[in-house]
């Protein structure tokens, strides 16, 4: 099964990528996802115990199970709007 | 009450604060909180300037939320009329990267609702920023594996 | 902080949000909260519609006082700028008869700075209002001998 | 002596005036100002009870000691800003 992984961020630029096609073996997981991109993305493993997981625009937990031509997407912490203390 | 369409915008241009205030001008409505979140001059820890915030949206998620976010507010106070506005793109010091322009019959309720609603915003909406600084460095806020920023499920 | 002076104000032409917002806008804040009170359509209890609300100040006084407002208000959040606009005359529905817009550096004390500003307006400055029905008839509010307002030294 | 009195809103449109002077014996105070007031406009009395006084632009209590020329404003409840649950 292939699902469409979409990055953002610092994620994105230290990825280079924003999307990609990643193929899994059925039954496949957020959790599994995740492994095969730190995989191909060694440089994304420090960032990836602090993202969450969105599956065709919604929060689910890492367990949750994925299905051949969902949208995954990795979330870094967020910050929209503006006024963070820096 | 007639319920109205709400205004839910991601937007690569300047935001309008005077069409947001128009958006939500209504003859049920006594009370008008507008918030304006605008990009704060700083000085980095060594002595950098900062010149803008970069926005970076993972759109259709994001408007998807900030709709959520809308129906949400309209549950739990009596909103006459609704715009929330993001910018994407490079916003210079003292620009506007939010809008949140709320009516209510009385005012106490709109502060609240808008107050609550950027306060959730910040937390959840798939929308990230970059610090750009005068030397052209850049750094994505929230986005280094070391600090102590939470992540939006925890 | 550099302090600016404020923009204090009892206009008899419509008040422009969009020029309360230019006014507060200022690369050391990050957050603006602005204030808009407009005429809320009404019915009264025997049927008649309210089309507009007449204001009538004691402006010497009531300058002075917004100015003190301004001036407590200072003294208690870091504002960086601020403007208070107040409507004399005839106010139609869905029209602001008053605008506060406040910048700070963080938005919570924006909205804190604005509700306190808005709150403290209503109970003490020599401003008054009568609501004009659609028969041509007017009723002052707090002008009524027999209602239970309270005055504002009590 | 001699005071200007301003009247406002309800209690102008009831005395037809909004501004007036009013001869006072010394020493005379905004209690007493009150009463030639309510002397000279009757159709006042019952708003009197229920109003606030400012002399030079500034609240005072009742018992406060008017001078020559001073500025007395009787002041109903303010209903400025909006708003107001009708």
């Amino acid at each position: 099964m292939m699902v469409t992984v979409k990055l953002f961020a610092s994620l994105r630029e230290r990825a280079s990528a924003s999307e990609l096609r990643i193929e899994l073996a059925e039954p496949a997981t957020v959790a599994l996802a995740r492994d095969a991109l730190a995989e191909r993305f060694p440089t994304l493993c420090d960032f990836l115990p602090r993202v969450a997981w969105a599956v065709n625009r919604a929060y689910v937990p890492i367990e949750t199970e994925l299905r051949d031509g969902d949208e995954l997407a990795v979330i870094p912490p967020v910050s929209g709007g503006c006024d963070d203390v820096t | 009450m007639t319920s109205h369409e709400d205004w839910i915008s991601l937007l690569p241009e300047p935001l309008d604060a005077a069409a947001a205030v128009a958006f939500v001008t209504d003859g049920q409505a006594g009370g008008i909180d507008v918030f304006l979140g605008t990009t704060r001059a700083e000085t980095s820890s060594d002595g950098r300037a900062l010149i803008a915030l970069d926005y970076e949206a993972y759109e259709q998620m994001a408007v998807e939320q900030l709709r959520e976010l809308a129906r949400r507010a309209r549950e739990r106070w009596p909103i006459v009329r609704l715009a929330i506005l993001h910018r994407t793109g490079r916003v210079a010091v003292a620009e506007p990267s939010v809008i949140i322009a709320v009516s209510t019959p009385h005012r106490a309720e709109s502060f609240t609702a808008c107050r609550r609603l950027i306060d959730t915003l910040k937390q959840d909406v798939a929308i990230w920023k970059k610090e750009v600084w005068a030397d052209g460095s850049g750094t994505w806020v929230g986005g280094n594996p070391n600090d102590e920023t939470r992540n939006p499920n925890e």
